[in-house]
């Protein structure tokens, strides 16, 4: 019983995992850069949410939709100043860049909510759902998990079906020759970013609710885990995104529940590298032949 | 009036000025060639018209419009496809992806599927590999498929760049009876060829450029007659 | 014995036959041309030559020794160098250090000598750049030494990759489509080049070319590649009126 | 006439540093460096060993790695525990300069497990798995009785100085320079330019990326050491991945490939947030402003002309591009 | 240079600790707490003409940049270190403080090496005392038997505790059941944990961590439906704050044994309560806090039982160093003495939270 309750409790924290790795690697592929800022993305949502409800007394559903629009507009905004000016650089430059942002979402949000942890309001009361004694199912943990499978269909349909869809596919390949085709790559970046801010903001959201507590701080550990996740599953691979998270976190909980917990990063991140090894791009990513 | 029109074109990378001062126009239903040794800046002007670099000065128009400042893509829209150098094809996508991109600006299905298969007819060998991965087409492969995507997007005018580079010599002679038929369907041509003869041969005029100047104009029997183009370009 | 003996050699990607049972035997000091259409195989040919891929099945042989599925880097030193179809320089560094890479393996030192710039150090890099300058001087381009291989134009970008192969001291040089985007002068310089290699350096050559001229040109025999198997193969002048092969390939 | 040119890039490094050193001894000695000033020239000279010698990896062998603070982990506890086990036996003398050859030694080993999955991986992929290196490396350290856990590492004699790191970023600076130099240098350079066309000249890639790998990994051990005698107590959390991003940040504002730009760099981003110290809350804001005001300057088009001034390395590439157009005419 | 200040008898304490970075609520709150306590004493005129100022440097928890700090201190006219905030960064600090000999005090720096020189003292406990008492005051007042631990394995003040808890525990016969570890800045996710837990079928669970992760803890038990008590140390002191008024009943039936409770009667607490409150927009002070006000009133103490009205006195290191020894003080965090070890001895006071307040056990 209690082998079931640590793979329900893993398979929980792997959909959190999941979900915020769906909008890293969806950043990543096709913008093809690393977004270190996209964990504290996360913590601007949770903030704004928590700005909205508990502060200004909005309704639950402004104070969602209020996280989604400014993670949207900060993502475009983001990428306008920061990343825009950058398509030529080398991917380098736009990570350090990245990471430079990254810092200064965390230092404003110490200097505007101060350094203490806040509550989190409970924007939905979710009860957990008690199969018996031992065996509980959380149901923050059962949206979380539902959310992601969704936007994972979601995200592979638009990316596949849509103009805009193949518009990135383009893009993420080859920026030039995807002018050439007639696409605004500008504007197709432009959308990416807002997307997988969206999808920040989403994750901000379930973060706030499962763990019920949020700092300026928040989003950088979640998005080195997402990082991982998704370069487990394969990066810029939206399936794969949701596989790698989802196994992040079981063998996280497993390793933890079964061997140390003491030990169970080192174990998590061994878990990668032998993985990686044998598999160079990941679970799910494409091997890409060079032709010579 | 010209459809397309280069003034004064003025081009740098970084400090170096490859393209010093060229003009010349292309005519609706023409097929231009332009012609000049390796470096010569051929490849910067069509990357220029289209948009891809910004030029330091001059003027670009086409069809009375302004290109100078219009992005890449609003371009494209305009009816202008460009075969660019290195095919840039898309690399990790399968052929009839790369074709599907081709048609990105048109809206209307059928007509996007009779393109296709018009470009199916051309180059059969397109058709066969419909889903394999582009990049692991052979060189001549991904030419085709380069030409064929250019075509998918029905332009008015048709930019290639050194479109018989590295094709076998049956299909050199195919893809410049494709380049006559897409003219005589009414596209005009700019070509960038180093294979000055040929190039020559099915063109109503051409512009000779020599390090980043255009050195000779004239129709293009003219020049195949000249002396000059004779020893320089055609090998003779 | 030829020096290149390639027998019955095969490869696939998952279910496509790029190359099916190819033979071809390549006399020491021949200048041996590969054509066929585009997608023939001929490029894949060079690849498993110089174990970019790993053959099917069939044997490569050169001088007598069993080649077959050994890495680029055994088969470099074993004596084949080559170009590609797309140029592939060592665009950051100088033209001088692209050819002075082909040397790696004729003149060496350790690397200890080399941190700590001892005679040897000294010596051998000057020998080095001596040797480097005067396989430049072949191609003309001693003077661009110190030029980012990038910022050649395209034609000595193209003799720039010729150079630093031969730098490497090969018996047998492998050319692919060297006169591809060159114009019928810069093509007709690259046939007097390729000539004067072949004389100078006692080379064999064997290239795959587009450009009739140039094999007609050139080429004492040739094989013919069409849908991965052989076509024709033999002396130039008979392969190249060889009815199939204007079907198949030229045209006409 | 090309060696002349490299040499004399060469000096003027060394130069620099010499200078820079001079410069700062003569305030010293002369009581006109504030305290502030002489506690940073320790840690300075730390990020510059550190950045020249990740820059050997990431500028001139072209991979990427968020791992390097591993190496100085490793390389610190191996030659502070050295350390304090012969605290009383060996004179400082001998022990202090064994101690780091002890840290470089232990960090190589460790260079050549890490350096094992670079041979399969690329890009992203090896930026992640060496960080996961770094991460393992530091969980483990904390979870071991003799690293002294996450309580630290008490009790290494405090036997840096500014006159010891100055000695060995020189020493860092030759071997490096020498190393791109040289053979090997020029076969590290040509795996990032083009690694099929490396193996087909024979190269031997696998050797060249360990070799690299290695070098690197020594350094930034020895810089292990020298912090580890620097501060009366060592703990494993300094190592973690944002500090393998502070070399990384360094490498890449500097100009990939540029020692001096990596010097140059090294001691702006020490020195920038020490600076902002006056500016109290608004500290860690301004700072990260600086550093994406920095990367886009440096990496942005629009700027290209004025580039040179904020990307020390690349004012030297301008300055050769000038001189090259006009020598091509 | 600050010497300006110097001048005008006016003695710069100078305080370091994390205000950026995952640990910055402990900086901030030992600097909030020590500036409340440097403007009460100035406002009432300064101690023996002496007025106080208040210097708080960054040193986002790294031992190297403490250092700095340290420097840029005494380049600023420093002539008393409240150390630093948080261990390592402290025993780094205690080797400048030991060259340039004078008095550092560190508000909250508990590992041992802290007060490792003459010059160095302490506020709060020290961790092995912590750990001790902890077992102690289970095994003599609670019923528990089986303990289960949560601790951070990253951090030196959890395990230098837990490490004596351990210890301490098999001397008074408790078992211990279960002991899990967690990594603070890492750790979000405690439901292996508490799984561990509710298997074992532990009675109690120590919990010596700060308040920050124990919040999330907290939470997470509920919702896995673990009903046994919590027990914690000083670290978990401001729980009520970090759990925020919807989350208030999570902490019901907790346990602490700490120096300091926001909720205790005594006119000192509630009125240093109040006025954090008002200075810093309705923050509740925590441990960290006390610890840093009292720090301030203890150098204030050590002025005035040396009997120094010149801080520019060649003497004044040693005087204020000897009479650091002497001193008693009446802090918030308990009445306070301290011995040659630096380690000041006080009682720890249990007390258990109750709908929102605490209840001294
Ligand atoms: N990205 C670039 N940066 C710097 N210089 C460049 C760049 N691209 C081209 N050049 C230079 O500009 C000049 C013109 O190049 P361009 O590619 O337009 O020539 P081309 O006529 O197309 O030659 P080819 O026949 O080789 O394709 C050349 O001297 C080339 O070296
Ligand atoms: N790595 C690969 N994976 C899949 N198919 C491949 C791969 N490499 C080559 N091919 C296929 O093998 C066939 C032969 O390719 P190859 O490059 O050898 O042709 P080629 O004769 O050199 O043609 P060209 O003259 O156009 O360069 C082509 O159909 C190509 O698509
Ligand atoms: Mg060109
Ligand atoms: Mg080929």
């Amino acid at each position: 019983m209690s082998f079931i309750s640590n793979l329900i409790n893993g398979l929980s924290l792997g959909s959190m995992y999941a979900l915020i790795a769906l909008g890293y690697t969806m950043v990543y592929g096709i913008a093809k850069m690393l977004n270190f800022a996209h964990g504290d993305v996360i913590m601007v949502g949770a903030f704004t949410m928590f700005t909205a409800a508990a502060t200004l007394k909005f309704s639950p559903a402004i104070s969602i939709i209020a996280g989604i629009i400014v993670c949207t507009l900060l993502g475009v905004i983001i990428e306008k100043i920061a990343y825009k000016p950058l398509r030529k650089a080398s991917p380098l430059t736009v990570l350090i860049t990245a990471i430079g942002v990254s810092y200064f979402l965390q230092s404003l949000a110490l200097l505007i909510f101060g350094s203490n942890q806040k509550s989190f309001p409970m924007l939905f009361n979710f009860e957990p759902i008690r199969v018996n004694e031992d065996l509980i199912l959380k149901s923050d943990s059962l949206m979380t998990m539902g959310v992601t499978i969704l936007i994972m269909v979601a995200l592979t349909l638009f990316i596949n079906k849509t103009k805009t869809g193949r518009a990135m596919l383009a893009v993420s390949e080859d920026k030039g020759a995807a002018e050439l085709m007639g696409v605004n790559v500008n504007k197709t970046i432009s959308i990416t970013f807002a997307i997988g801010s969206s999808l920040a903001a989403v994750a901000g959201l379930f973060f706030g609710l499962t763990y019920g507590f949020i700092g300026p701080y928040t989003g950088a550990m979640p998005g080195i885990k997402a990082f991982v996740a998704a370069v487990l599953g394969g990066i810029g691979n939206i399936p794969g995104a949701m596989l790698g998270g989802i196994l992040l976190g079981v063998i996280e909980n497993l390793s933890k529940a079964y061997i140390s917990t003491e030990l169970s990063d080192a174990i998590v991140f061994a878990v990668l590298i032998i993985v990686l090894l044998v598999k160079p791009t990941g679970l799910m990513g494409k091997k890409i032949n060079e032709k010579v | 009036m010209a459809m397309l029109r280069v003034e004064n074109l003025e081009v740098f990378y970084g400090v170096i000025r490859a393209i010093k001062g060229v003009s010349f126009e292309v005519n609706e239903g023409e097929v231009i060639a332009l012609i000049g040794a390796n470096g010569a800046g051929k490849t910067t002007i069509l990357h220029t018209i289209t948009g891809l670099i910004q030029p330091h000065a001059g003027k670009i128009e086409f069809e009375g419009h302004d290109l100078v400042k219009t992005p890449a893509y609003k371009i494209v829209q305009m009816g202008m496809a460009h075969v660019p150098e290195g095919r840039r094809i898309f690399q990790q996508l399968t052929v009839l992806e790369n074709l599907r991109l081709g048609a990105f600006t048109r809206k209307s299905n059928s007509e996007i599927q009779a393109s296709l298969k018009r470009v199916y007819r051309s180059f059969p060998r397109l058709e066969e590999r419909k889903n394999q991965v582009a990049g692991t087409l052979s060189g001549g492969e991904q030419q085709m498929l380069a030409m064929g995507r250019a075509l998918m997007s029905d332009p008015k005018i048709i930019l290639m760049d050194e479109p018989s580079k590295g094709i076998s010599p049956l299909i050199v002679m195919e893809i410049f009876n494709m380049i006559r038929e897409i003219s005589s369907g009414g596209t005009t041509v700019l070509l960038v060829e180093q294979n000055a003869k040929k190039a020559l041969e099915i063109s109503n005029r051409a512009y000779v450029l020599e390090t980043g100047k255009i050195a000779l104009e004239g129709n293009a029997e003219e020049l195949m007659n000249n002396e000059n183009v004779k020893k320089a370009y055609l090998g003779e | 014995m030829a020096l290149l003996e390639i027998k019955n050699l095969g490869i696939s990607f998952g279910g496509l036959h790029a190359v099916d049972n190819f033979n071809a035997s390549v006399e020491k000091g021949c200048l041996y041309g590969l054509i066929g259409p585009n997608g023939a195989g001929k490029t894949t040919v060079f690849n498993m030559v110089t174990g970019v891929y790993k053959p099917t099945c069939g044997t490569i042989h050169l001088d007598g020794k069993n080649l077959t599925g050994k890495n680029s880097i055994q088969i470099n030193k074993q004596g084949i160098a080559r170009t590609f179809q797309n140029i592939r320089l060592f665009s950051n560094m100088s033209v001088l250090d692209n050819v002075k890479l082909g040397l790696q393996n004729q003149i060496k030192y350790s690397v200890a000598q080399g941190i700590f710039h001892s005679r040897s150090y000294k010596r051998k890099e000057k020998e080095m750049d001596e040797k480097a300058i005067s396989i430049l001087k072949v191609f003309g381009l001693e003077n661009e030494y110190n030029y980012l291989a990038s910022n050649l134009p395209y034609g000595k970008q193209r003799k720039l990759e010729i150079a630093r192969a031969l730098a490497t001291t090969p018996k047998l040089l492998l050319l692919d489509e060297p006169a591809a985007g060159m114009n019928p002068n810069e093509t007709g310089e690259l046939m007097d080049t390729i000539r004067f290699v072949r004389d100078e350096f006692d080379m064999t050559i064997l290239l795959i070319e587009h450009d009739m001229k140039l094999v007609a040109g050139i080429c004492e025999r040739i094989s013919v590649l069409n849908f991965g198997t052989e076509l024709a193969s033999g002396k130039t002048e008979q392969v190249l009126n060889d009815p199939r092969v204007i079907t198949a390939y030229l045209g006409e | 006439m090309k060696k002349n040119n490299l040499n004399i890039h060469n000096l003027i490094t060394y130069g620099i540093v010499v200078a820079a050193f001079l410069f700062v001894s003569i305030l010293v000695w002369t009581g006109n460096a504030s305290r502030h000033l002489q506690a940073m020239l320790v840690p300075i000279g730390l990020n510059i060993i550190l950045a020249v010698s990740l820059n050997l990896i990431v500028g001139f062998l072209g991979e990427l790695t968020l791992g390097h603070a591993g190496f100085m982990s490793v390389g610190a506890y191996a030659g502070c525990l050295f350390a304090i086990k012969y605290a009383e036996i060996l004179p400082t003398a001998v022990r202090f300069p064994l101690a780091m050859i002890i840290g470089g030694l232990v960090a190589c080993v460790f260079g050549i497990i890490i350096g094992v999955p670079v041979l399969r991986l690329k890009g992203d992929y090896l930026a992640i798995v060496t960080l996961a290196f770094g991460e393992i490396i530091r969980s483990i350290i904390i979870n071991l009785e003799f690293t002294g856990g996450a309580s630290g590492l008490k009790g290494t004699p405090q036997n840096s100085n500014f006159y010891i790191v100055f000695v060995v970023i020189m020493i860092t600076l030759v071997v490096i320079t020498n190393l791109v130099n040289s053979r090997a240098g020029r076969a590290i350079c040509s795996i990032r330019d083009n690694r099929i066309a490396a193996e087909s000249l024979g190269i031997n890639i696998t050797y060249y990326k360990l070799l690299a790998f290695v070098i690197a990994a020594f350094f930034a051990g020895v810089a292990g050491v020298i912090y580890g005698h620097n501060l009366s107590i060592l703990q494993a959390s300094v190592f973690d991945y944002n500090r393998s991003i502070e070399i990384l940040v360094i490498v890449v504002l500097g100009g990939m490939g540029s020692i001096r730009g990596s010097v140059i760099a090294a001691v702006i981003i020490t020195a920038l947030p020490e600076m902002l110290r006056s500016l109290a809350d608004y500290r860690m804001l301004i700072y990260a402003v600086v550093l994406i005001a920095m990367m886009l300057l440096n990496g942005s088009q629009k700027f290209d002309k004025y580039k040179g001034r904020m990307n020390i390395g690349g004012l030297f590439t301008l300055l050769k591009n000038k001189k090259s157009a006009k020598e091509a005419g | 240079g600050g010497n300006g200040d110097a001048d005008k008898n006016t003695l710069v304490i100078g305080g370091i600790g994390p205000l950026t970075g995952d640990y910055s609520t402990y900086g901030v709150s030992v600097k909030q707490g020590a500036q409340i306590a440097v403007d009460e004493i100035n406002a009432a005129g300064g101690v023996n003409a002496i007025k106080f100022e208040l210097k708080f440097e960054d040193d986002e928890t790294d031992a190297t940049k403490a250092v700095n700090a340290y420097n840029t201190l005494m380049d600023d006219g420093m002539k008393v270190s409240l150390g630093a905030v948080t261990s390592g960064a402290c025993i780094a600090v205690t080797e400048e403080a030991k060259k340039d000999g004078i008095l550092l005090l560190t508000p909250s720096g508990s590992q041992k090496e802290c007060t490792q020189y003459d010059n160095c003292f302490r506020i709060c406990f020290t961790d092995p005392q912590q750990g001790t008492v902890s077992a102690d005051y289970i095994a003599d007042n609670l019923t528990a038997k089986k303990i289960a631990i949560i601790y951070d394995k990253s951090n030196d003040y959890s395990v230098g505790i837990t490490d004596k808890f351990v210890a301490e525990a098999a001397v008074k016969g408790l078992e211990i059941v279960a002991k899990q570890a967690f990594t603070s800045g890492t750790s979000t996710d405690f439901s292996a944990q508490l799984q561990q837990v509710k298997d074992t079928g532990a009675e109690l669970v120590f919990l010596p961590i700060y308040a920050k992760e124990a919040a999330f803890i907290l939470k997470q038990a509920k919702t896995a439906g673990i009903a046994v008590p919590f027990f914690g140390c000083d670290g978990l002191d401001g729980i009520l704050e970090k759990l925020g008024t919807d989350n208030q009943a999570l902490a019901n039936g907790v346990m602490l044994l700490t120096p300091f409770a926001a909720d205790a009667d005594d006119t000192k607490t509630k009125n240093f309560v109040k006025v954090y409150g008002e200075k810093y927009n309705g923050q509740v002070p925590d441990q960290f806090a006390a610890d840093g006000y009292d720090a301030i009133y203890t150098i204030k103490a050590a002025i005035e039982k040396a009997g120094i009205n010149d801080i520019n006195a060649a003497d004044f290191n040693t005087k204020i160093i000897d009479a650091m020894t002497q001193v008693t003080v009446e802090g918030l965090t308990g009445t306070m003495v301290w011995d040659e070890s630096g380690d000041a001895s006080k009682d720890a006071k249990a007390v258990k939270i109750t709908d929102g307040t605490y209840v001294a056990i």
